[in-house]
């Protein structure tokens, strides 16, 4: 019996541990590195209808246990995924969630139904919550309607389960989280990245070109946790909880919130083995924790 | 091929106000393919400081399977690295990107290496390789002031050796063109690293000639998976963003807009 | 002339350097290691009409850069502060903002009424946005027409000028901060704490009994920075900043923003003496930006 | 007083599995006043971890201006204090909280000291000072298994020591109070230092005697400023809640509800 295994719409997980979208390109850096087939699933970067050189250097900026990125989805567009980078994946027995991403609804409904037949792709990740482009994106993911309503329209082009990433930049994001389950979501992705800055002491000016970035990283794993616990009770598809994942226990913690399966972003960049190592201390750390299968964490802080 | 060892700190010392040089040695210097590479360094296992610094490799001796870094301890992370003590291990990512490249002189042709503060480094382990395989070395170093130049006899015992610094207090008084512009342009290849004004600088005075230059770029994975660190490039060139970690961090000249 | 000098509505400071709410006490305990006239002003901990326990035990918890708190706001109730709290403070040189809690309005009304008439009370802190009491609290604090009321009605009985303090926790933090200026407010104090929760990985209980608590401290202050720049440009009313403030250069960092003084909480755990020490690290740090008064640095990044 | 100091690391051994001895020096030491004051400690100087780590004065040598602290590394912070070497500075906050009475025994009396785990370690200089003053010291200390027991020799110096072990790996199998119930009740005063359910046990067992609780919460500030680490008292005290910090460690038995 395979101690790890989750099955999720669309996905039948090895182990409930994936790179989370942005973090891990489209696979052939890490894959240099390790087996891919080792992970759960794979998040792919965002993908756009058309190609996108995203924002002007720099991009990331250090923070305490975290990071600031604005990188601006910067992605090859549509078709140069479907055509160089979903093809070179199919040699690695894992399944793809595709990110996508767009501007206005038009545009996630094309990206979607084209990317969903890949036969790769077991499942889209429909980013509503990307803090770094102008129009578009986080809109989607702050207003409830808004977001439900892409998400019935993504659902019914999509020949795959759909997940709808969440933004955590809200007031109640069991609202939003409401909305796209009633909008025919399958699944929830959560949390991106929390709108942050940094200025530079000498001159003032923000750090990051684009002014304002995506805050990821340790320093954000409380708040995540926080809105997966949230989340999860209120509404009843599963989610894939991310946000700050950098050890073992850390997923061991948003399983417990509620997560059915977990993506690990920046800590790759700390890491690059981190995801690998993650999945071969697991078995030791349910022993330890006295469970048997993992699908027993899940959700536990409720029950208590 | 890329790894990460956990390297063995086998020597640490100032070098200039701020500047320290610190000995690795560990396996992953086996898999270091040319000069003007670099590494990923993890300076304390607590996560903050979180990211890895990127920092090139000054010089190799690979049957001891040891390296040397130069760098300046300015912010944050490089202080940390600074306060590292032989014995203790630090974990490192690397080898990292695309370096100089040392055949694309030939034996009795000469070389100009343009280095500006802590892209000097880099030249050193270059400078080593070419002056090996029998090229003829001259070196424009320039810096801030008398009191952060490093490896100055170390170049000098290479071939000849230009000091400049900014405010004149070592050397020629200047900018590296201020040498440069003396020398003349009676040479096969220049090479280049350092701030991106002196390369531009660097680079519009040789107009024409064959160069090779490294770049910077604030960094995230340092392997090319998180498009941190892309570099417009000119237009004709195929590509319209060039990755510095994986695609650089040096590129022939004229291939990024600078 | 001194260069560190900020005069705010109701507050002359001799330096723009405050310990926050909550994470001082009334001053006893750190008046027992330095002298509190040295300090620009000390917001105490907020106060309600009765007397508070606070919340059951553990906490605090650790994260990554920061930490939770669910406190409870315990504090000797408005006879106890205006007894035996506030008077021995009269001894220092320094003014005091007193933060004021209540559950509803009338509250806020009677303690600001009266606190505001203690001779050493220079201005009041609306504590609209403490996370860690079931009701009242934070729900002023993110809804802009209920902030704005309570504003008004505390801005009729007070004697002394009032600051709001805002919650992180909203989809537009600018929008709240609009209708607190437009309630009357003299000044806004920001950030509170991100509702933040962390799971006991063996138990998969909350660390934290009260389940959730408030994140604070490094990890938290690029969210600071980005809410005080865009509040900043919204409203025409004095910030004062705070979140995650550990060293002299954020300092720098959060006046650059917007903010015209700041107020260092956390930090004081992690180094007690941290408020004297930037104090002290202040006038070298103006030299090194080649800058005579510090009043200069307030919303640089908008300049540029 | 209270002070901020930065303690010189001069000597860091192991002393049972997991658990650490450290010998620090520096002029904190000349403020301690009584034997249970704690210090609180920041392991790195980094921001990760944040929180200072509350670990007990073990022992104390005014003349060296030494102090030693025993700990168990086991979380992030106290594994990274472990990793601390000799000649490394370590930022200590204290002494802080107010510590066991010695002056609540007379010369000639018993005491009996009861400790479990990581509560030990203040035990130690307690004991040192009550003997010191010819009262007769008893000791029992509980430990999980014979691999974490630590300074039974050097409590056995001082007086009668009774190990006791959950898994009786090492003296008597069970817990503090199993000993306790054997020595029947024929002392002055006792003094305890253990988890919660320990010191529960022990007030229970010693109900009616003059008896001095050491207890732990999680801490922010530690010296009485934040309201994190407080206790909830009995009825008819006066207080409705102690502050563990600067109100304890230590308190008299019946005072906290435990
Ligand atoms: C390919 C490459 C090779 C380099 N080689 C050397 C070298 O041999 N010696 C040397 O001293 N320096 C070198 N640098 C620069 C070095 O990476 C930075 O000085 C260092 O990262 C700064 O870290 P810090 O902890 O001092 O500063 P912090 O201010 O704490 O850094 C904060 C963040 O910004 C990044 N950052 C800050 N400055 C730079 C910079 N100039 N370039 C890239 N990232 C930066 C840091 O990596 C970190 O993520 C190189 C940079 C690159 C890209
Ligand atoms: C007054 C007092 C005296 C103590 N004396 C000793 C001693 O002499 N030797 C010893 O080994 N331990 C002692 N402890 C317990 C010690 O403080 C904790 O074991 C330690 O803080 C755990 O830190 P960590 O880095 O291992 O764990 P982490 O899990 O990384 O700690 C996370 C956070 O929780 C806090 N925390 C975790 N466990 C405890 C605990 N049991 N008590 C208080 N805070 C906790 C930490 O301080 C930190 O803020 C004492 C505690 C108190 C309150
Ligand atoms: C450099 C970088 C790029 C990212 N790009 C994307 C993206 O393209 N699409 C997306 O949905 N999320 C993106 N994210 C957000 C991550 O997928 C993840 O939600 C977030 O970083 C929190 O997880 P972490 O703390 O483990 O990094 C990006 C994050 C980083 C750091
Ligand atoms: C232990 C603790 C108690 C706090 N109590 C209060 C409070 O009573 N009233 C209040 O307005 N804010 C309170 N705060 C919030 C702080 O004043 C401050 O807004 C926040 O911690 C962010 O600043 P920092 O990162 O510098 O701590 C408290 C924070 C902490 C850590
Ligand atoms: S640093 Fe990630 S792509 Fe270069
Ligand atoms: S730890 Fe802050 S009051 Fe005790």
């Amino acid at each position: 019996m395979n101690r790890l295994s989750v099955d999720l719409p669309g996905l039948q997980l090895k182990n409930p541990i994936m790179p989370a979208s942005g973090c891990f390109g489209f696979g052939k850096e890490y894959g240099n590195l390790y087996d891919l087939s080792l992970l759960g699933a794979i998040m792919i970067k965002a993908t756009t209808l058309e190609m996108r050189l995203g924002n002007p250097t720099p991009r990331v900026a250090e923070t305490a246990s975290g990071m600031l990125n604005a990188i601006g989805l910067q992605n090859p567009g549509l078709q140069g995924v479907l055509d160089r980078e979903l093809p070179w994946l199919e040699q690695f027995d894992v399944p793809i969630i595709a990110n996508v991403a767009g501007t206005e609804t038009a545009d996630y409904v094309e990206v979607a139904k084209m990317i969903s037949a890949a036969p790769n792709v077991k499942a889209l990740e429909l980013n509503i919550s990307c803090p770094n482009v102008k129009c578009g994106g986080i809109t989607f993911g702050t207003d409830p309607e808004i977001a439900k309503e892409l998400t019935k329209a993504v659902k019914a082009v999509s020949e795959v389960p759909v997940y709808v990433k969440l933004s955590p930049n809200v007031t109640d994001i069991t609202a939003i989280a409401r909305a796209v389950e009633a909008g025919g979501a399958d699944g929830i992705t959560m949390i991106n990245t929390l709108v942050g800055m940094r200025l530079d002491q000498r001159t003032g000016r923000p750090i990051i070109a684009n002014g304002t970035g995506g805050l990821s990283g340790p320093a954000v794993k409380p708040v995540a946790i926080r809105m997966v616990y949230e989340v999860s009770k209120a509404v009843n598809i599963p989610i894939i909880g991310m946000g700050g994942i950098a050890e073992t226990a850390d997923v061991i913690e948003f399983l417990s919130a509620g997560a059915s399966a977990v993506a690990v972003g920046t800590a790759n960049f700390v890491n690059p083995f981190i995801c690998p190592t993650i999945i071969k201390e697991l078995p030791a750390k349910l022993d330890e924790l006295g469970i048997n299968h993992i699908s027993e964490l899940i959700g536990r802080s409720h029950r208590l | 091929m890329i790894i990460q060892d956990r390297m063995k700190v086998i020597k640490q010392r100032q070098v200039a106000k701020n500047n320290f040089e610190m000995k690795l040695s560990g396996k992953l210097v086996g898999e270091i393919t040319s000069p003007g590479q670099f590494v990923h360094i993890r300076v304390a296992d607590s996560f903050e400081p979180l990211l890895r610094r990127p920092i090139s490799i000054a010089s190799i001796d690979k049957e001891a399977g040891e390296m040397t870094i130069i760098y300046r301890a300015e912010g944050r992370g490089t202080t940390i690295l600074s306060e590292r003590r032989v014995g203790d291990e630090v974990d490192v990512l690397g080898p990292l990107g695309n370096g100089f490249p040392v055949d694309e002189t030939a034996e009795g042709e000469t070389a100009i290496l343009i280095g500006g503060g802590i892209g000097v480094p880099p030249l050193y382990e270059l400078s080593k390789q070419l002056t090996a395989k029998g090229v003829k070395c001259v070196h424009v170093l320039g810096f801030q002031s008398a009191d952060v130049v490093f490896y100055e006899d170390e170049f000098k015992v290479l071939g000849e050796t230009h000091i400049v610094t900014v405010d004149g207090t070592h050397g020629t008084k200047g900018f590296v063109t201020t040498v440069m512009e003396k020398l003349g342009d009676d040479f096969a290849t220049y090479y280049s690293c350092g701030p991106m004004p002196m390369l531009n600088a660097v680079e519009t005075m040789y107009a024409g000639k064959k160069g090779f230059l490294s770049f910077e770029q604030r960094m995230g994975c340092g392997i090319g998976a998180c498009f941190a660190c892309v570099c417009q490039t000119t237009e004709g060139t195929e590509k319209a963003y060039v990755k510095v970690c994986s695609d650089g961090p040096v590129f022939p000249a004229g291939v990024v807009a600078i």
